[in-house]
């Protein structure tokens, strides 16, 4: 491995670590050159994460580009001898695709965040300091980093919502941007506060004095150590992930955060919940997951068919969009749940599809809501006939979110449930069912919304005069939704080099299980 | 099953390619040329030029395949698409008989049907766009037909699923196309769901997606009855989705929203036709389980019977058409079901062309009276554009069951096929629904295009020659292509014994005077209603107003659904979504803010802004610490 | 055993001079109570052989605090409160002082550590101390004692109306 | 002789003294001045150990400099509080403690 190679994570880290630094000291009328040094970083960053992706070597597995700081000497303890902690960066086959996922769901959202014409600069101050924090997530193999950086991408969303965000308001049912903000942030402090206290847990019981998850990995914990625990990380890292019933913030908070910032949540920030529960979860506690997975399964469960049911009662188009994630977070817990390869290699991917999936989704439905002031699904009808472009996107995305061959989410949701089936053929046809009312909530959305006759007074009354003449998105968000919808193309119909290298990270995890059981 | 000879198999990959390149030709440089070009008009042609080279190409390439079938018997490649632990999940194809006769009649309706659009779709706003469906919808149908595993299918058959979709909503902006083209996608998406919940229950039970493989296990007895039963049925209500089979039916007919052609091939002659070629291909697996047959040929009679009544009463010309086709659906469902695989496809083929020629007719009539579909406004078209009218009779005559055009042979096939398999009852209730099926034919020809002309008609021509080369085509083969099913030479057996070795070609002469006879009679039957007026359609009709009523309307099928979509599943998604809001939101999660909100308004009185109170209790705590680590230090 | 006598009357002074404080009902009375118990407290000092610490009591409590505080009883009218009402709620006060009082006498004689050999310090030293290995805190000290000045004046000094709401 | 334990009963009594008239006096001047009383209580305990514990000087020295420093502190922190209590006297004309309660809920 040569040098730049080691280097590599900790180049993807800082990068946008560095913007944002360096967007504090640029100065706040000159919104052309943050925006523009905003995107340049932004392709340098998705370049280099797909060049992290294309690289991992998926024969020799592992943990790859790894390399490790030390940030901390622990005391010396006379029994363990002197331990550090360290900042170990390293990637296996599961995080290679999120890396990628999160530099693409970057760029894409740089580009979508183009048209904020509302301090830009901080905006983009803290947007690139959670992206930063992602990244640092997926690529740390040390549970204290990996906690920091989780703490780090989960701070910058309450003022991204807070300020930069829009509120909802049907005379009937009103949430502020404020109420998304706050909820948001207390759910995920509250599963953060059950993950670091699982995290010390581990790393108490251990005896190793060490947070790094290889090292800890090695260690059998006792059984009951690990019933106790394995919900603790499960919860908390589920709060993340949506899971039922501590789902609640995620619609609100999805609604009511701007564009960019809806397509990392969604798209990146939940993801973060998934890859915790396997991480920290399954590789660190086998037995515990062995136990609980049934229990995460009827949650997972509960969360495809619940979500899509409520879905399909909204009135607001991104609330049917948080609904939709709710219900397809299910399919990556149930695909987790599975324990079995095929179950989570296809979890691990519908985390990358459903990602770039509702990324796509917030991209479109933002250009809506810019052009027109509304997501109310009652108001909006026909507007395919001005926004061609915007209509064409949702409709790839909807149909990749009812599972279309074809479309990336079809090859997931499909190895979700083939695993399924080869435990629990019920949950797997619940599963299937709930696919099913995905398509009756997608397509009555499509029809009701982009189809139809536009009717010209009430579209003359909506849109914004801004955008009278031209309401079809502009060059920027044409290039970042299509960047997504050629994604989910190429991941659906050529999935192979995908699952090859996530097939790598989930046979390491799940042969850790097997020697520990 | 690896074929010596792989020339033919490899032309027959590259037929759905072909269209798939040329869809994906077509969308990019109708974007491109939108940028430099502000005139459409000027490369309107374009796109029908890319569409309609590649699936002539296709159907160049089919006499290949077809040759090499005929040589070598057909075989299968395939490559891998995906490995997921030591699972390997292939992409292939597989030709024999059976796919090679479907491709043969994909490829070449296709063909025509793109021709006849250009006529028929001249000047539409999105013209373009119209030709990439359609190669993506013959790509997709094509991969379908070739498929060697049931993923492989799945994954065809949910993309022709998009291209009727898109199709049926060509005209987006008319609320009734969007409506209907939802209506379609969602219907046959449920049969779809209970499909791949088959299809990976018999993985699971045989590891493997490859057709064969899974009849050699099941063959074998490898797989428990439970399962095979079951993912049978799972398969058979995916194929009646698709098929429109009763109580699948109702998105067919309103499908009919799209452009006519698009009936014509999708709704008529192709992806309709998907769910009984699955049903046939999966024939020997469904011979396993004969209480699946029994439940095949059950369907198929209750939609024989049931749509035929629903196309005599309707007075849109395209729903009576499209309640034919589901009757006919029936029709070959039901001798599926009897396990007559030769005489279904035959008459799938011989009802794809005949259908397509009378949608097409259908569309040529509308596309020159102003898009008119009632037939009870029409009449007389017969001088008006003689060559629509008389390509139409021999369609309509065709399905009717006259000798000795194509329709007569496969009817006779069907029934013989009834008749061998021993169902008695079966066979009188299918002879009352081949009268019916002749009679709305005599009604939806006779209607039209026999009589006088009224006189907002007088305008009315015949449709240009790129809309009629295509009906005198298929007119032609609708009346020939019937005489396949005898044996013409020495090397041709008969459709039934070249499709199915172990079938020899026989006739029945009573059932087949039976049929002639029952055709005639409700041709004349018809003739006297319609024409002559001799018998009154009201007197009938008074006969029993409220049957007429409830055929009318469409059996209050459709209305059930409407009432189970709204009062049941959109009622549930709201009660969710308010159990969602008001339990999980309000009171749970808002609720436990609240909680913590009030407690605090309680403990506030705590801070009473008095330096006394805080001093004390600072210093009170400090004493208590004091103790506390003196007690814990003894 | 002389010395034993002038703690106790040292002793007496202080502890007469915070009761005089903490009991008194004329607040001038009080400031003269408090400056004779940090007298008291500087005899303690010179019994310590502290004669240096005894000084800056005297300079500094003597000399500026307790001039400070009477400063401050002259520019808040006097008159206001001439007489001094306690707290309504002075028995708990006096019950959580005499739980402290417990506790530090108790832990006095808990477990007495018997000391009795007297040994000053001399001044060199200290001054040794304070500014080589103390001298970083003792800038640090005077670094506080500027901003505290600096705070007050800002403080006092007279704001424009706008701020004063 | 002195013991220790005389300082640290004097200091206790003096400390006690103190509290007593920060939480039973409603002046602020004096609550102020009962504090100067328990930083002086606290003086007498730092003399006192420091010149009974057998250490070396530069250990004994440290009972010495903390008093410099606590003095020190008494002294920056009186400043402030009287500028405080000017403040609030010129704001609300009272620098009774019961009068301000602002921090109360």
């Amino acid at each position: 491995m040569n040098t730049f190679e080691s280097w590599l994570l900790l180049i993807i880290i800082m990068i946008p670590l560095i913007g944002a630094a360096v967007f504090i000291f640029m100065p706040k009328d000159r919104e052309e050159m943050i925006q523009w040094s905003a995107t340049i970083l932004g392709l340098i960053t998705m370049v280099l994460s797909i060049y992290c992706f294309a690289a991992y070597n998926h024969n020799d597995g592992g943990f790859q580009f790894a390399n490790s700081w030390i940030w901390l000497d622990l005391p010396s303890n006379p029994i363990i001898g002197q331990q550090a902690i360290q900042l170990n960066l390293g990637i296996d086959g599961i995080s290679a695709p999120m890396i990628m996922l999160t530099g693409i769901v970057m760029f894409t959202g740089v580009l979508a965040s183009r048209s904020i014409s509302d301090r830009p600069k901080e905006f983009f101050v803290l947007f690139f300091l959670l992206i930063s924090g992602v990244f640092g997530v997926f690529a740390s193999l040390d549970l204290f980093f990996l906690f920091f950086f989780y703490e780090l991408s989960v701070l910058p969303m309450y003022l991204l919502i807070g300020i930069w965000g829009s509120s909802t308001d049907f005379k009937t049912f009103i949430r502020t941007k404020e109420y998304g903000a706050m909820k948001l942030m207390l759910y995920l402090v509250a599963g953060s506060v059950l993950i670091w206290i699982s995290i010390l847990a581990i790393f108490a019981e251990s005896g190793l004095g060490t947070f790094l998850i290889p090292a800890l990995s090695e260690i059998d914990f006792n059984t009951t150590f690990q019933l106790i625990i394995f919900p603790l990380v499960a919860l908390g890292f589920g709060i993340l992930a949506g899971l039922w019933p501590f789902h609640t913030w995620s619609p609100d908070g999805h609604v009511a955060a701007p564009t960019a910032v809806s397509m990392v949540h969604a798209g990146v920030l939940m993801k973060l919940g998934a890859y915790g529960i396997i991480r920290v979860g399954m590789f660190l506690l086998p037995e515990g997951a062995e136990q609980w997975a049934p229990v995460l399964l009827g949650l997972g469960t509960v969360n495809v068919i619940y979500g899509a049911l409520s879905a399909l009662g909204q009135r607001d188009l991104k609330y049917v969009i948080g609904y939709s994630s709710v219900s397809h977070m299910g399919y990556v817990l149930m695909g987790i749940a599975t324990l079995n390869v095929i179950g989570l290699s296809g979890a691990v991917l519908q985390m990358f599809s459903h990602g770039i999936m509702t990324a796509l989704f917030f991209v479109v439905v933002g250009v809506i809501y810019e052009r027109t002031h509304t997501r109310d699904i009652g108001v909006l009808e026909g507007i395919a006939k001005k926004m061609g472009w915007v209509a064409v996107l949702f409709v790839i995305a909807g149909l990749t979110s009812l599972g279309l061959p074809g479309l990336s989410g079809f090859v997931a949701e499909l190895l979700v449930f083939i695993g399924l089936f080869q435990t629990y053929p019920i949950l797997g046809m619940l599963g299937i069912i709930g696919a099913g009312i995905t398509a009756i909530y997608i397509l009555r959305l499509v029809a009701k919304v982009f189809f139809g006759k536009l009717n010209e007074d009430i579209w003359n009354n909506m849109v914004d005069s801004k955008f009278s003449k031209q309401a079809d998105s502009n060059y920027w968000e044409r290039v970042s939704s299509v960047v997504l919808a050629i994604t989910i193309l190429v991941v659906g119909l050529f999935p192979f080099p995908f699952i090859k290298v996530i097939d790598t990270g989930v046979t390491e995890i799940l042969a850790a299980m097997a020697g520990s059981l | 099953m690896e074929s010596n000879n792989t020339l033919g198999l490899h032309a027959a990959w590259i037929i759905p390619s072909i269209s798939a390149v040329a869809f994906l030709i077509i969308v990019v440089s109708m974007r491109i040329a939108g940028y430099f070009y502000s005139d459409r008009t000027k490369l309107a042609l374009l796109a029908p030029i890319v569409s309609i080279t590649a699936i002539l190409a296709g159907f160049i390439l089919f006499w290949l395949v077809l040759l090499d079938v005929l040589n070598f018997g057909g075989g299968s490649i395939s490559m891998n698409w995906l490995v997921v632990g030591l699972t390997e999940i292939r992409w292939g194809i597989f030709v024999d008989k059976v796919s090679v006769a479907m491709l043969g009649l994909v490829t070449f309706i296709s063909l025509l049907v793109q021709v006849y659009s250009i006529g028929y779709m001249k000047g539409d706003k999105h013209f373009e766009w119209y030709f990439a469906i359609h190669a993506l919808f013959a790509a997709a149908m094509l991969t379908l037909i070739l498929a060697d595993n049931l993923l492989f299918l799945y994954f065809a058959w949910e993309l022709v699923g998009l291209g009727s979709y898109l199709l049926i909503g060509f005209w987006w902006e008319k609320r009734s196309a969007a409506e209907a083209a939802k209506k379609a996608f969602i219907t046959t998406r449920i049969g779809d769901v209970c499909l791949l919940i088959g299809i990976i229950l018999l993985f699971k039970a045989t590891g493997t997606f490859n057709i064969s493989t899974i009849f050699h296990i099941a063959e074998s007895g490898g797989i428990s009855d439970a399962i095979l039963n079951s993912s049978i049925l799972l398969i058979f209500i995916g194929a009646m989705g698709k098929s429109a089979q009763f109580p699948f039916h109702v998105w067919l007919p309103d499908a009919m929203e799209g452009p006519t052609p698009v009936s014509a091939l999708i709704h008529a002659a192709t992806m309709v036709a998907a769910g009984v070629y699955l049903v046939a291909r999966m024939m020997p697996i469904f011979e396993l389980a004969p209480e699946i047959m029994l439940i095949v040929m059950i369907i198929g009679l209750i939609t024989f019977i049931f749509a035929g009544s629903m196309a005599l009463v309707m007075s849109d010309i395209k729903r009576v058409l499209a309640y034919s086709t589901i009757s006919h659906l029936g029709l070959m469902m039901l001798c599926l079901g009897t396990g007559g695989v030769a005489a279904a496809i035959f008459h799938l083929i011989v009802h794809g062309i005949a259908k397509a020629l009378l949608f097409l007719g259908a569309g040529s009539v509308m596309h020159s009276i102003d898009n008119e579909t009632n037939i009870w406004k029409m009449g007389g078209l017969r001088h008006r554009m003689p060559i629509t009218a008389i390509t139409f009779f021999i369609g309509a005559a065709s399905l009717a069951g006259l000798p000795p055009l194509a329709g007569f042979f496969s009817k006779d096939e069907l029934l013989l096929s009834i008749l061998h398999d021993g169902q008695y009852v079966v066979l009188a209730i299918t002879l009352l629904g081949v009268f019916l099926s002749a009679l709305y034919m005599a009604r939806v020809a006779i209607v039209p295009f026999l009589g006088s002309t009224p006189k907002h008609l007088e305008q009315s021509h015949e449709s240009s020659s790129i809309m009629w080369v295509p009906l005198v085509i298929l007119a032609i083969l609708s009346a020939g292509i019937g005489f396949l099913i005898l044996p013409l030479s020495s090397t041709y057996p008969g459709w039934a014994e070249f499709i199915d070795p172990s079938h020899h070609f026989e006739l029945e002469p009573w059932l087949m005077i039976l049929s002639i006879i029952l055709a005639l009679a409700a041709l004349i039957f018809g003739w006297s209603v319609y024409l002559r007026k001799s018998v009154s359609a009201k007197q009938i009709i008074e006969f029993a107003p409220s049957f007429y009523k409830t055929i009318l309307n469409k059996y209050y099928i459709d209305d059930l659904y409407q009432w189970i979509i709204d009062k049941c599943v959109l009622a549930f998604g709201n009660l969710v979504a308010l159990f969602d809001r008001v339990v999980i939101n309000d009171k749970a999660v808002d609720g436990s803010a609240i909680s913590v909100y009030m407690s605090a308004l309680k403990t506030r009185v705590l801070q009473t802004g008095y330096l006394f109170t805080y001093g004390a209790a600072m210093m009170l705590g400090a004493c208590g610490l004091a103790i506390l680590w003196w007690i814990l230090l003894d | 055993m002389t010395s034993l006598i002038i703690f106790y009357l040292a002793s007496c002074v202080v502890l007469g001079g915070g009761l005089a404080v903490v009991l008194s009902r004329n607040i001038v009375y009080a400031a003269f109570g408090l400056i004779a118990s940090l007298s008291g407290v500087a005899g303690i000092f010179i019994l310590s052989f502290a004669p240096f610490l005894a000084l800056v009591q005297i300079l500094i409590y003597g000399g500026a605090i307790v001039i400070v505080i009477i400063f401050a009883l002259m520019l808040t009218k006097l008159e206001d409160f001439r007489t001094l009402s306690d707290h309504k709620h002075w028995p708990i006060a006096l019950v959580t002082s005499l739980i402290t009082l417990g506790i530090i006498i108790s832990t006095a004689f808990y477990r007495p550590a018997n000391l009795t050999s007297r040994s000053g310090l001399d001044l060199s030293k200290l001054a040794d101390e304070l500014f080589s290995k103390w001298a970083v805190p003792f800038e640090m000290a005077s670094l506080v004692l500027l901003i505290a000045l600096m705070g007050g004046v800002i403080m006092v000094r007279k704001i424009d109306s706008r701020d004063d709401k | 002789m002195i013991e220790l334990t005389h300082f640290q009963v004097l200091s206790g009594l003096l400390f006690a003294i103190g509290l007593y008239g920060v939480l039973a006096r409603r002046n602020a001047i004096l609550v102020l001045m009962s504090i100067e009383l328990m930083l002086n209580a606290v003086n007498i305990n730092l003399i006192g150990y420091s010149i009974f514990m057998n250490a070396s000087e530069s250990h004994r020295a440290l009972g010495h400099v903390l008093i410099i420093f606590v003095i020190t502190i008494a002294a920056a922190e009186l400043a402030l509080a009287i500028a405080i209590i000017l403040r609030l006297y010129r704001n609300k004309s009272s620098i009774n403690t019961d009068d301000i309660n602002i921090m109360r809920w």
